[in-house]
């Protein structure tokens, strides 16, 4: 038995192409075989129409469709950071104190398994019909802030009792004991709450337009419903298809910032050598 | 000058046409109305903006909300009532043997929640239908086109038309008001604070839908460049199909109408209605049914 | 000056119990005074509650039974410096940042103190490794790490945890040697785990040995050769009996 | 200064009674502050009804709210149920290998930030028309997944790795290793992932039902549907209301499960000494 | 049977590198023959590979350059114990279980085997701590565990960094004691890496001292003492003589 390793470099991850190599042609594979199957049983195209369709609806229509998905996006990613901060300084003050936590985490419980469609209308009259987007920002931000504070407060929890113990010595004030030690202990079950987060402010504003959207707020929602009610299942599709790329776009910015912050120090992202 | 605020019961399309045509052809302002028009959507639902005084007045597809309303104790009225006769449809696969309304029983049915509670109960007693027919409808037709035993709501002025497009054939319809279900459509509602307050910005904005309706009916360029204006997605033939279904089904235009003019109302409609509901135990008994509507603005509107 | 029983003593434990939730009694009846500038070793058969005494008297955790009093004034938080056994390093942060941890804590403005940092690190002979993470060092020099950070901010009371264990036997006479300067220079208090009997007669001017289950102390020593020290007196034979008398202590713990 | 400690007995957590002291104050005092603003500023109880009256419903209705509460819950739970193993097990195939992870991670996204609404009529259509319990199950399951799966995958690439070195010097096998070392070792975020998701499909049950319901299927989300449109706001609280405490008492027994599996060695869940 | 330089050596490594991600060249041509049944020390200054050179002798990680071949037969995984610098024990297992891991892995019945995982708990002195958990345990108990962990699977090759650095004296030696019983016993092969001299000579048949930055070794000393080694070996003078000239090659490495 043998082990002679020729290379003098040190380990790095496979280059570029060949990393995109596989989920490329796992697309591939699976948009020929939506095709294949479309064209094989005959699926009308109202029902699941096939993706070149999709893609074709996408070019013709695709100032409209941008424009909505530009309107999603921004409550999107509005939500996001809202639910970001939010989250995190939730996360924060309910783990100083087993009492605190206590009496506040199930009213954040309260908070996310109350349905959206149920407190739209009072959020609208509370907000005003003139502030609908402020309405939507509110919805989408109580979709996605639970994962974070929830995570966060894992997190903060977490944190190496050894090192808390050299901080306490150190006679730390809570915001640095919060900047040096607990933030960047808490942060793999942060980024990993972010990740989650991400998706559910992209669901999140998707469905606070849909139960809260009036006539200012014309985003992806509004191109779903118009065109279901249209019967334009194509359009609808495409407008699914850019909410997707769009959903996934955010996970991989998540994923890249994660990496960059977790790369250097946590086994979640580092580069093993042994 | 205060500003009222109209919230209409679905995004802009042509089966709000007259509204709109009063407002692009400035009937509200000419009668001191500042108006503002805005679009409902899936889940904006008119009278819980009223109720909680997001708006002023608010755009109901059936009577019963007024009735609703007092019954949960908020004083309103319903003021014209641009539909006489609700377009609301169910409609089944040309090939499915079903003729007549008793011809679904036992099959799924696909309505939204919202009709449930209004025209559902009728077709229950009168049709011996029973609940677990209920399937849920959020307004993707996909369902419906492919089971060739389902059956779902619409309304006349579109399904149909869709439903033709993807089939290749029209679809059986089924007029729900035919049913027996006497609703009124595209009901006008005001809270009475409004009423007792400014009453001749209410009247104003009666005569001036009603106006505008009459005048849509006539020429409805005016009206589908505004609705398209605020909603896009329609496209001339699809506002075009629309007002072609609203007057080929009698919709906004009847005997009545042609008699005390568009928009109008009658006591008779609304206590044979209301016994109605009451009978199917949707209302309570009991109840003074009178004080769900008002006919002042309308006769004075028509002028008779 | 009497360095080795002050009139006042800076810190005076008695009768300091310790029970673990699990039901370990790890200290029973523990009476210790640590005069003011004393260098003192604790050592003792493995588990016998030298780490649980030390946290005690950094205040971590709470004893079950008896006082622990600061006689003199108290101290403040930052007067502190802490080795522990493991070298609980934030694996987020370079080594310099690490090392630099406790002064930032104080509020230290980073390039004031650069210097002080630099040279904690040099002391170590870590100089090469500032940018470097916690992962890529070896097991000794994880330990470097935090010996750097013990010392970086001066403090007045030093508590060592076994700081040496991980380290090569010139490596840690350097450090021995090292230690010893900067107690003598700083005037501070010295409580030094080790379970190098050589290691604690060449340092300490008292040594307190302990036994295990339940730990208590079970026989003290004073090594009575004036500082500074250094490497003559370990050819000494003064030196060898020493060491012939603590690990006949040791012996008998372990007997025990 | 001095620090003397008298009592022998290891330090406990507080008695039974004084932890839920405060967490019921400050229920009453949320409670309280609710009516006595409802009543002050006169909110119409079509807008917020007072809690007294609430509760006063609750009572008049328990009959047919318990029995729309069991509905929603049977769905709730199975979704749970059946995300906690198809989450935890995806995540475990998704993190075997780095390629395999990007290739099939875009699509969990995709299924994540596609709104339920627009998915509902297909699959519909493919449990058939008289399945809904199904169509409900998938939906409520598609709501709740995503968490677990997540967080499942950053746990298993969070595992020790000096650990996971023991593991393979002993040749472990992949089972062994997953059942030994990556479990365990990944259980807080698990759980974490877990407390998120046991809200979530408690939501994904009310909105399957909101896009799938039939009128044999009448969970809360239909009493919420049905009081909403009948301005019976009080009785669409009450229905909230219980929706909340059910959310509320998963989460309680997910937290009591997570203290359970962590108590004698997670930082996060320990009675820590010192 | 001369047990020092077999005819065909268990593991041979030849101009083997490693360098690391960070640039930092943790080994530089190390050539090394271990013999089968072979015990032999690794001493060096903290942070010149020894931990590396174990990794890579156990498979764990790739080395840069050269080569590492076992020109006996193979070994399977089960064949090989490790004693990792730090204690890796589950936290989520009772001593007990994290002793038991090696023989669960290979499917060895919990009930069979439980008097080996007693026997090694009773070797380490951990008998009254099986059902505790790692955090329970001092940093010297945990060092045992690990290597309870170790022994429990009779390996046919011993790999243990700095075993016994955080146990006290006698502790160490009783260890050191029952090491070489085992490993006369079971006639494994063992590379032990020690800062201890005394340990080293007292240990093993052969010595090797590295070097640090590239880590490399720079001398090499067979320990010519039959074995069973006892203490009166310790009292010797020819085991003072291996110290001083183990302790001059360490100065060596230092200085070079
Ligand atoms: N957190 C804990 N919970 C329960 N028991 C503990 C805990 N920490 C330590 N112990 C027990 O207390 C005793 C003393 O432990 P301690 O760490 O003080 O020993 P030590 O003298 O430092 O040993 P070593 O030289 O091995 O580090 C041991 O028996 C240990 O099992
Ligand atoms: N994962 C790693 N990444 C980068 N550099 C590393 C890594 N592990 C070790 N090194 C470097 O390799 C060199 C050798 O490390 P190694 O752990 O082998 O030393 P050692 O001889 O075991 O030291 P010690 O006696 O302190 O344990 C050190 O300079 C260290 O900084
Ligand atoms: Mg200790
Ligand atoms: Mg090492």
């Amino acid at each position: 038995m043998s082990a002679t390793s020729a290379d003098d470099a040190p380990v790095r991850p496979g280059t570029a192409a060949a990393d995109w190599l596989l989920p490329a042609l796992g697309g591939a594979i699976f948009l020929g075989g939506w095709e294949t199957l479309v064209r094989l049983l005959g699926v009308p195209k109202f029902i699941l129409p096939a993706p070149s369709l999709i893609f074709e609806t996408l070019v013709k229509d695709r100032a409209s469709l941008l424009e909505a998905l530009g309107f999603t996006a921004t409550i999107t990613l509005s939500a996001f950071v809202l639910a970001m901060l939010s989250g995190i300084a939730l996360g924060v003050a309910l783990t100083q104190n087993r009492m605190v936590e206590r009496t506040f985490w199930p009213y954040a419980v309260m908070m996310q398994v109350t349905p959206v469609i149920a407190i739209a209308p009072i959020i609208v009259i509370w907000v005003g019909l003139d502030r609908v987007w402020l309405a939507l920002l509110i919805l989408a931000w109580l979709v996605a802030f639970f994962p974070i504070l929830s995570n966060t407060a894992a997190g903060m929890k977490s944190v190496d009792h050894g090192l808390s113990n050299v901080f306490d010595l150190c006679g730390a004030s809570r915001w640095k004991r919060f900047r040096y030690l607990q933030l960047p202990g808490a942060l793999p079950y942060i980024l990993a709450g972010a990740r989650i987060s991400s998706g559910l402010s992209v669901i999140g504003a998707v469905v606070a337009e849909f139960v809260a959207g009036s006539g200012s707020a014309t985003g992806l929602a509004w191109v779903i419903v118009e065109s279901g009610s249209l019967l334009n299942v194509p359009r609808m599709f495409a407008a699914l298809f850019l909410l997707s790329a769009f959903g996934i776009t955010i996970w991989l910015v998540m994923s890249a910032v994660q990496r960059a912050l977790l790369r250097r120090w946590h086994e979640s992202e580092l580069a093993r050598e042994n | 000058q205060e500003r009222i605020t109209f919230v209409t019961s679905w995004r802009a399309q042509a089966e709000q046409g007259g509204y709109y045509q009063a407002q692009e052809k400035g009937f509200y302002r000419e009668c001191g109305l500042n108006l503002v028009i805005r679009q409902g959507g899936p889940s904006i639902d008119p009278v819980q903006l009223l109720v909680g005084g997001a708006v002023e007045i608010g755009l109901s597809s059936v009577s019963d909300a007024t009735f609703h309303m007092h019954q949960a104790g908020f004083p309103a009225r319903a003021v014209m009532a641009a539909f006489q006769r609700t377009p609301q449809i169910l409609m089944a696969h040309p090939d499915s043997g079903i003729e007549r309304f008793e011809d679904m029983r036992g099959k799924p049915i696909m309505i939204a929640g919202s009709a449930r509670n209004a025209y559902w109960p009728f077709l229950r007693s009168r049709y011996g239908f029973t609940d677990s027919q209920i399937r849920n409808y959020t307004g993707q037709m996909a369902a419906f086109l492919a089971d060739r035993n389902a059956i779902q709501q619409g309304l006349i002025t579109n399904e149909p038309n869709l439903a033709t497009q993807a089939l290749g054939r029209p679809p059986k319809v089924f007029m729900i008001a035919d049913s027996g279900y006497g609703t009124y459509g595209s009901v006008v509602v005001v809270g009475q604070a409004l009423i007792d307050r400014r009453p001749e910005l209410v009247q104003c904005f009666v005569q001036a839908s009603v106006r505008g309706w009459t005048d849509y009916l006539a020429d409805p360029t005016a009206g589908f460049a505004a609705v398209a204006r605020e909603n896009p997605q329609n496209t001339p033939e699809i506002m075009r199909n629309a007002f072609d279904s609203l007057r080929r089904a009698n919709i906004v235009e009847t005997e009545e109408t042609r008699i005390h003019g568009v928009g109008t109302m009658s006591d008779a409609r609304w206590q044979s209605h209301y016994e109605a509901l009451a009978r199917e135990g949707i209302v309570q008994p009991g109840f003074d049914w009178r004080r769900a509507y008002t006919l002042r603005f309308l006769n004075r509107a028509t002028g008779s | 000056m009497d360095m080795h029983h002050p009139a006042e003593p800076l810190l005076r434990l008695r009768g300091v119990d310790k029970v673990y939730a699990s039901g370990t009694v790890a200290l029973r009846g523990l009476d210790l005074d640590i005069g003011e500038r004393q260098f003192i070793s604790l050592l003792g058969p493995s588990g016998c509650g030298k780490s649980t005494a030390l946290r005690l008297i950094a205040g971590l955790g709470r004893h079950s039974g008896g006082s622990i009093d600061w006689p003199g004034r108290g101290f403040v938080p930052g007067d502190l410096g802490f080795v522990f056994q493991e070298p609980t390093l934030m694996p987020w942060a370079s080594v310099w940042d690490n090392v630099f941890l406790p002064l930032r804590l104080r509020d230290r403005p980073r390039a004031q103190v650069a210097a002080e940092v630099d040279a904690a690190l040099d002391l170590v002979g870590l100089s090469g490794f500032a940018k470097a993470f916690p992962r890529e060092l070896s097991g000794g020099m994880r330990m470097r790490v935090s010996i750097a950070r013990a010392l970086v901010m001066k403090p007045r009371l030093l508590l060592m945890d076994e700081p040496f264990a991980a380290l090569d036997e010139i490596t840690r006479q350097k450090l021995c040697d090292d230690l010893l300067g900067i107690w003598r220079k700083a005037g501070c208090t010295v409580v030094f785990v080790t379970h190098s009997v050589y290691e604690s007669v060449y340092l300490s001017a008292r040594i307190v040995v302990m036994a295990a289950r339940p730990g208590r102390i079970i026989g003290e020593m004073a090594v009575e050769e004036p500082y500074p020290r250094d490497r003559s007196f370990r050819l000494s034979p003064a030196y060898a009996e020493y060491c012939r008398q603590v690990s006949g202590l040791l012996d008998q713990a372990m007997g025990g």
